[in-house]
């Protein structure tokens, strides 16, 4: 599975019809979110398969028809990308080794603070679901931010398409007419200058 | 009430503008919106100046989420630095939102009002929880409601010019890199050590320095922070972004987000990853030291020549992150002492001259230089300001940015590192020279003919005013932010993960 | 009310920081606007003498308003080089106002209430260098100085004004930025103090060339003295009015920067620690070539107030030199020349703008013969450069007298021939401004066939042309004052002993 | 120097930092806004796959109460983190989309080396004479 998912990572990089890209883009959360069930996280399947198969594949597609569907080929050599995208792999790689081999029990996460939250949720929240009883609870602060961060996005979307920048009068040139270029040059005959 | 209030003022100070912040996008009412910001914020100053009395008086504070006792839960933990943090952010906030009613009611319209402020209290929020929270995983999302409110209120900008746009889209992939970088660091932390409470995490890393992991984990935080920072080389997105924000934004923005991500990076330099690692260690002397040094004169050097004030400015702001990216790099009490000092009095005058351009743009409706022609005479308070201002980003006496660069070059002998001692104050003289392009072109040149420009409104000299004042008044009476900022850097330095809670079970 | 000693040292800031205050609040009404300026000056000009009085009695005072940083207070304290300094800033400031009121008036100047404002600041500040009692306040208020005194260096606005008020500032603020807070700072961290104390704080403190290292920081620092290389603002302020040339030259300025080496070669190294470690033998070679090359210079120039500016700077390096020699003579010497040298170049300065607003001439090659029609302007400029010179009966003489005093005590041979030099060439550059005006025949009336029994050395008191009233009585004044100079400067001498432990 | 049995028990960190390194390949060189913003997403849900994996214990089942005593779980912890994370992602994608809707309609393209050409032309008509 992992590999499906370097194959449908490549692809994208190399598609220039951005309509085929983003369906890349939401087989490859469909594809992460079955991951997550293997690797028991089904909470976190889930929502993957939701929001980020589902709602951010929306997002993109209502973008698209708002915009433009095609992208221009690259006009300059990926040099220094692929030298920056190579040191950060090889240090990550670098800082990988030493961590607890994969599904090792031992490894310090599950250790530590981990089982108390399994005995905790039995006794203190006597829910059956330990990521709800943690996400709702234990580390409630946090999923009231994650609401703030929903809102803040919300609160951005409508001020940048509804809100204000002009109203929507402006955007009735029509699709990709783009309004006049209003350099601030003379702001000076501002009727503040009287 | 009162006990009660004081226990909880931890969590109020985040959960109050957090919560106020739907309250103005319910009501559309620019007034209304702007009247509960406003109350809001204040509220935040006055609670914050409290928190950092009882810091200062009876040591740092931890403060448990629902309850739930760390590492379980999540911990808000105040000592003297983060409090001085949050002074710094409700403070410049309630001046901007006092200078933001007619600021704003230019800039931006009227329709875009009510969202615009809550996206200012959300932006406070996200701000005062980064620095109140003691759990790094926490942080990330504090993090990210501060950031993306930001975006969306520099975007605002594009009423007066497009540009915003794009400035606000280049400040979001950056910003989004840097915070999944920093997500990437803490999921390989928590790898290790199995926590992400900060505190925890630095007494059980002290087993672990040898591994492989945590270096690299710390160069992740840093990165992702740093792009938050701008620290030079990561600062591009800076510039642009304030400059086409709006007035309002960027002086909030310059005077509080970059010193918020500071504040983060000291804190995990600090307290998460004791200072004595060997490791960081060499990152402060081999990278930290050049590259405050390269931001200090590169970014003064470009500053120099800006035909635009704010962008001017921005540049200087990058150079004076250079500043406080050297006092951390000195691996002593006194850098240390310096950055803190330097991120509280940065904000006090960059936020000063960033509202008096933005009486200049209020009155002339441009802030490129050439606008401020013969102000000098025309508004004469306005540009007072800008020259008190600008003499502190300087550095002389009286001023509050003579004590952070006393400090800073004290902390270079101490070390014994006297050529950095002789380049801080040379860097400062190219500071010398940008703020005098602007001082000269507005006293000595006439205005250009046909055109009068009037004072500023009181509404906005005012809080501009507070501000520059504020620059004099802890310049003249440095010896309380001193003390604050050495029991900061004592804090941080002897005591990392200090007064953490017994671990017993839940 | 009572005065104490505080009072009197907060009056003495607080007096010309509200006269400031009051200049810009009547700046509308130029006869009141004045009058304030006048008030300021003469109550500021009090307070000092009442704090010498004090002094003289034996009273100390001091005062520590704030800690500026923790342990480091601002604070003032009253000293016998201090009072020197407070009592000539503020004496002539009363002089130069009174001057500048006829100046500004004459030449119906633009932007006088500027004006008027920033002079009052600068002598605010100027009291507070003076009285201040650490090295951070000296710092300070040496810092608030300059940046009262770039306004009034462009005053004219014109391109010219604006280029040498850059070249003012930028000398200024880097030589104290870069080297005298450097030096501060590094001060502090050996010492862990900037107080002034008689003996200097820094001795035992530090040693090897660390000493000269620092030393030369600080008298680099400090370009208010226009060490060479550091004398270029000088000159180039001079596009400013003649009252703020006087302000500059005389009153403030470079006395403040003379003052400041006087104060750290007694109080932070001690003179005893200088002589012994022998830091400030460069020094003396510095001041020497200083003293030289710019009279030399000064010979060559027409323009009459750009000979004066290389004058001063010449001048200035005799108080150097006076600290180079590190001896009380030299010390002693360093402080009679503060005096005499200020009331001598105010005289000249000023005569200078009073030839400029009768017959607006500048150059020197145009003032033949006009000594005839401004006979007192004249004269005084002939008093004012036998101080500069150092002849009696005037003042200048008893501080070269010390110093060549210093200078033998020391056996510095050599440093006797280049005093002796200096006031030749002194004598070669000022003595013919004088001459001509009073030998040669006026410029525009030598092609004029003269009445027959027109003596061109004679003076017509019916054709005299003396500039306003205003402009010629203060020269006149402090003229007379440098030859009262001479007869009170054994005075002086006994005065400022005790801190150079004789 | 890596014996094979670490490579075994960490190929699956690599190939995430492979998918990870891919979209962020994306970001820097691609010029389209739009993909830019596909790359991000591409960056952040490996790192979410990076915290699964974390969780993941050997032998475990999913992290819901089974009753029975000796059953071993995997950790909850990283699910909650992603949980958030996921969530955050989306605002972010969804406000960086609005972004370039926006910038659409004031630039007419959504090209990145367009956009700089029209802000340079901007610039110096802007540029004053000095």
């Amino acid at each position: 599975m992992l590999a499906f998912l370097l194959a449908t990572a490549v692809m994208i990089i190399r598609m220039r019809n951005l309509f085929a890209v983003v369906m890349l883009t939401g087989a490859f959360s469909l594809l992460t979110a079955g991951l997550f069930i293997t690797l028991d996280a089904v909470d976190v399947a889930f929502t993957e398969a939701a929001v980020g198969a589902g709602i951010t594949t929306v997002l993109f597609l209502g973008t698209l028809s708002l915009t433009t569907s095609r992208e221009k080929p690259a006009t300059h050599l990926p040099t220094l990308p692929l030298a920056v995208v190579l040191i950060t792999g090889a240090a990550l790689v670098y800082g990988t080794m030493d961590l607890p081999g994969f599904g090792d029990p031992a490894a310090a996460p599950h250790q530590y603070v981990m089982p108390e939250y399994v005995s905790g949720t039995e006794t203190q929240i006597g829910l059956p679901n330990i990521v709800t009883a943690v996400l709702a609870s234990y580390r409630g602060f946090d999923t009231l931010g994650e609401v703030g961060v929903i809102f803040t996005a919300g609160v951005g979307v409508l001020l940048l398409l509804n809100g204000g920048l002009g109203g929507r009068a402006r955007r009735n040139g029509g699709e990709g007419a783009a309004p006049p270029v209003s350099a601030p040059t003379d702001k000076r005959k501002g009727p503040d200058r009287a | 009430m009162i006990a009660a209030l004081k226990a909880h003022l931890p969590i109020l100070l985040v959960a109050v503008p957090l919560f106020a912040a739907p309250l103005c996008a319910l009501f559309r009412h620019p007034l209304f919106a702007w009247t509960v910001s406003m109350l809001v914020t204040a509220a935040a100053f006055a609670g914050s100046l409290c928190l950092l009395a009882m810091v200062m008086a009876g040591g740092p504070l931890s403060y448990y989420l629902g309850g739930w006792a760390p590492p379980w839960g999540i911990e808000f933990r105040l000592d003297a630095v983060n409090a001085i943090i949050l002074v710094i952010v409700a403070g410049v906030g309630a001046v901007t939102m006092a200078y933001a009613r007619a600021s704003v009611g230019q800039e931006i319209s009227r329709a875009a009002q009510p969202l615009f402020y809550t996206a200012m209290l959300l932006c406070l929020a996200g701000l005062m929880g980064v620095a109140a929270t003691g759990d790094a995983f926490n942080l990330f999302v504090f993090l990210e409601i501060s950031s993306l409110s930001s975006y969306v209120i520099i975007a605002m900008g594009a009423e007066r010019d497009k540009r915003a746009l794009t400035s606000a889209y280049t400040y979001l992939m950056m910003g989004t890199i840097g915070a999944t970088f920093y997500v990437i660091g803490i999921g390989l932390i928590y790898t290790v050590t199995g926590t992400l409470n900060m505190a925890d995490m630095a007494a059980r890393i002290g087993e672990l320095e040898q591994t492989r992991t945590i270096p690299v984990a710390f160069a992740f935080i840093l990165v992702g922070l740093a792009l938050k920072l701008a620290m030079y080389p990561l600062h591009l997105w800076l510039p642009n972004a304030y400059t086409y924000a709006p007035t309002v934004v960027t002086a909030f923005l310059a005077a509080t987000s970059t010193k918020v991500a500071g504040y983060a990076s000291l804190r995990f330099i600090y307290t998460v990853f004791a200072a004595d690692f060997a490791f960081e260690e060499r990152t402060l002397l081999f990278l930290f030291l050049p590259l405050g040094l390269v931001a200090m004169f590169a970014s003064s050097a470009v500053a120099i020549f800006q035909s635009d004030v704010k962008r001017l400015l921005a540049y200087s702001s990058i150079a004076q992150v250079g500043y406080m990216v050297l006092g951390v790099s000195y691996g002593n009490v006194t850098g240390l002492s310096a950055t803190i000092l330097h991120l509280f009095n940065h904000a006090l005058m960059k936020g000063g001259l960033f509202l008096a351009v933005g009486c200049v743009i209020f009155r002339t409706g441009s802030h490129s230089i050439d606008a401020f022609r013969g102000l000098g005479r025309q508004m004469p308070w306005t540009m007072a300001a800008f020259v008190i201002g600008g003499l502190a980003l300087i550095g002389l006496p009286a001023t509050v940015g003579f004590v952070s660069k006393w400090y800073l070059v004290l902390g270079a002998f101490e070390r014994g590192w006297w050529p950095v001692a002789l380049l801080i104050v040379a860097s400062s003289l190219l500071a010398v020279i940008y703020i005098w392009r602007v001082v000269e072109i507005a006293y000595l040149q006439p205005a250009p003919a046909g055109v009068a420009v009037k004072e500023a409104p009181l509404s906005l000299l005012l809080p501009c005013w507070v501000l520059i004042l504020a620059c004099v008044v802890f310049g003249v009476y440095a010896d309380p932010t001193v003390t604050i900022a050495e029991t900061a850097a004592q804090s941080l330095f002897f005591d990392p993960g200090a007064g953490l809670p017994p671990m017993d079970g839940p | 009310m009572m005065m104490t000693p505080e009072l009197a040292l907060i009056l003495s800031l607080a007096i010309p920081a509200i006269g400031a205050l009051g200049i810009a609040v009547t700046g509308a009404r130029p006869n009141l606007r004045e009058a304030v300026t006048l008030l300021t000056a003469g109550a500021l000009f009090a307070v000092v003498l009442w704090l010498l009085q004090h002094h003289l009695e034996g009273g100390v005072a001091t005062l520590t308003v704030l800690n500026l940083l923790p342990n480091l207070p601002i604070a003032f304290t009253v000293e016998p080089l201090g009072l020197v300094f407070a009592l000539v800033a503020s004496g002539l400031w009363i002089v130069t106002s009174v001057y500048s009121i006829g100046y500004m008036r004459g030449n119906d100047e633009a932007n006088q209430t500027r004006f008027y404002v920033c002079f009052a600041i600068a002598l605010a500040s100027a009291v507070g260098i003076a009285f201040a009692g650490n090295m951070l306040t000296l710092f300070l208020f040496y810092e608030i100085l300059t940046i009262s005194t770039y306004p009034l260096v462009a005053h004219k606005e014109t391109p010219e004004a604006k280029a040498g008020a850059r070249i003012y500032l930028g000398i200024l603020l880097t030589t104290s930025i870069l080297f005298l807070l450097t030096a501060l700072i590094w001060t502090w961290f050996e010492a862990g103090t900037l107080n002034f104390r008689l003996g200097g704080i820094l001795a035992g403190q530090i040693e090897g060339p660390a000493v000269a290292i620092l030393f030369a920081l600080y008298m680099f620092g400090i370009g208010k003295a226009a060490l060479l290389p550091f004398h270029g603002w000088l000159p180039a302020a001079m596009v400013a009015p003649t009252p703020v040339s006087a302000l500059l030259h005389a009153v403030a300025v470079v006395k403040a920067g003379v003052f400041t080496v006087l104060k750290v070669a007694v109080y932070i190294f001690g003179v005893d620690f200088l002589a012994e470690s022998g830091a400030a033998d460069w020094l003396l070679w510095v001041a020497a070539f200083t003293l030289i090359a710019t009279s030399v210079i000064a010979v060559t120039k027409d323009n009459l107030k750009a000979r004066l500016a290389y004058s001063t700077v010449s001048q200035l390096a005799y108080v150097t030199l006076g600290v180079g020699l590190a001896t009380s003579m030299g010390i002693v010497g360093g402080t009679m020349q503060i005096v005499a040298h200020a009331l001598g170049k105010i005289t000249l300065f000023m005569c200078a703008g009073a030839i400029y607003v009768a017959t607006h001439k500048t150059e020197i090659s145009q003032m033949r013969g006009l000594g005839r029609l401004m006979p007192f302007t004249f004269g005084a400029f002939l008093l004012g450069s036998f101080s500069i010179i150092g002849l009696p009966p005037t003042g200048g003489a008893w501080s070269k007298w010390y110093l060549v005093m210093g200078a033998a005590d020391t056996s510095q041979l050599v440093m006797i021939g280049v005093l002796m030099g200096s006031s030749l060439l002194a004598i070669a550059y000022l003595i013919p401004v004088v001459a001509r005006g009073f030998f040669l025949p006026l410029s525009d009336q030598e092609d004029r066939p003269q009445p027959p029994g027109y003596e061109i050395s004679t003076i017509r008191w019916s054709e005299m042309r003396e500039a306003p009233i205003w402009c010629v009585v203060p020269p006149c004044l402090t003229a007379v004052l440098s030859v009262l100079v001479y007869f009170a400067a054994p005075t002086i001498a006994a005065f400022i002993s005790p801190i150079v432990g004789q | 120097m890596i014996d094979f049995a670490q490579v075994l028990s960490h190929y699956n960190y690599w190939v995430i930092i492979t998918l990870m390194m891919t979209g962020l390949y994306i970001i820097v060189a691609r010029g389209n806004l739009i993909k830019k913003i596909v790359g991000l997403n591409i960056f952040q849900v490996s790192v979410f796959l990076f915290y699964i994996t974390i969780s993941k214990v050997a032998g475990g089942t999913a992290p819901i109460l089974t009753g029975d005593p000796d059953t071993v779980y995997s950790n909850p912890l990283p699910h909650v983190l992603i949980l958030t994370a996921i969530v955050v992602g989306v605002a972010t994608t969804a406000l960086g989309l609005a972004l370039v809707v926006r910038i659409k309609e004031a630039f007419g393209t959504i090209e990145e080396d367009d956009i700089l050409e029209i802000e340079h032309a901007l610039e110096s008509e802007t540029e004053p004479q000095a």
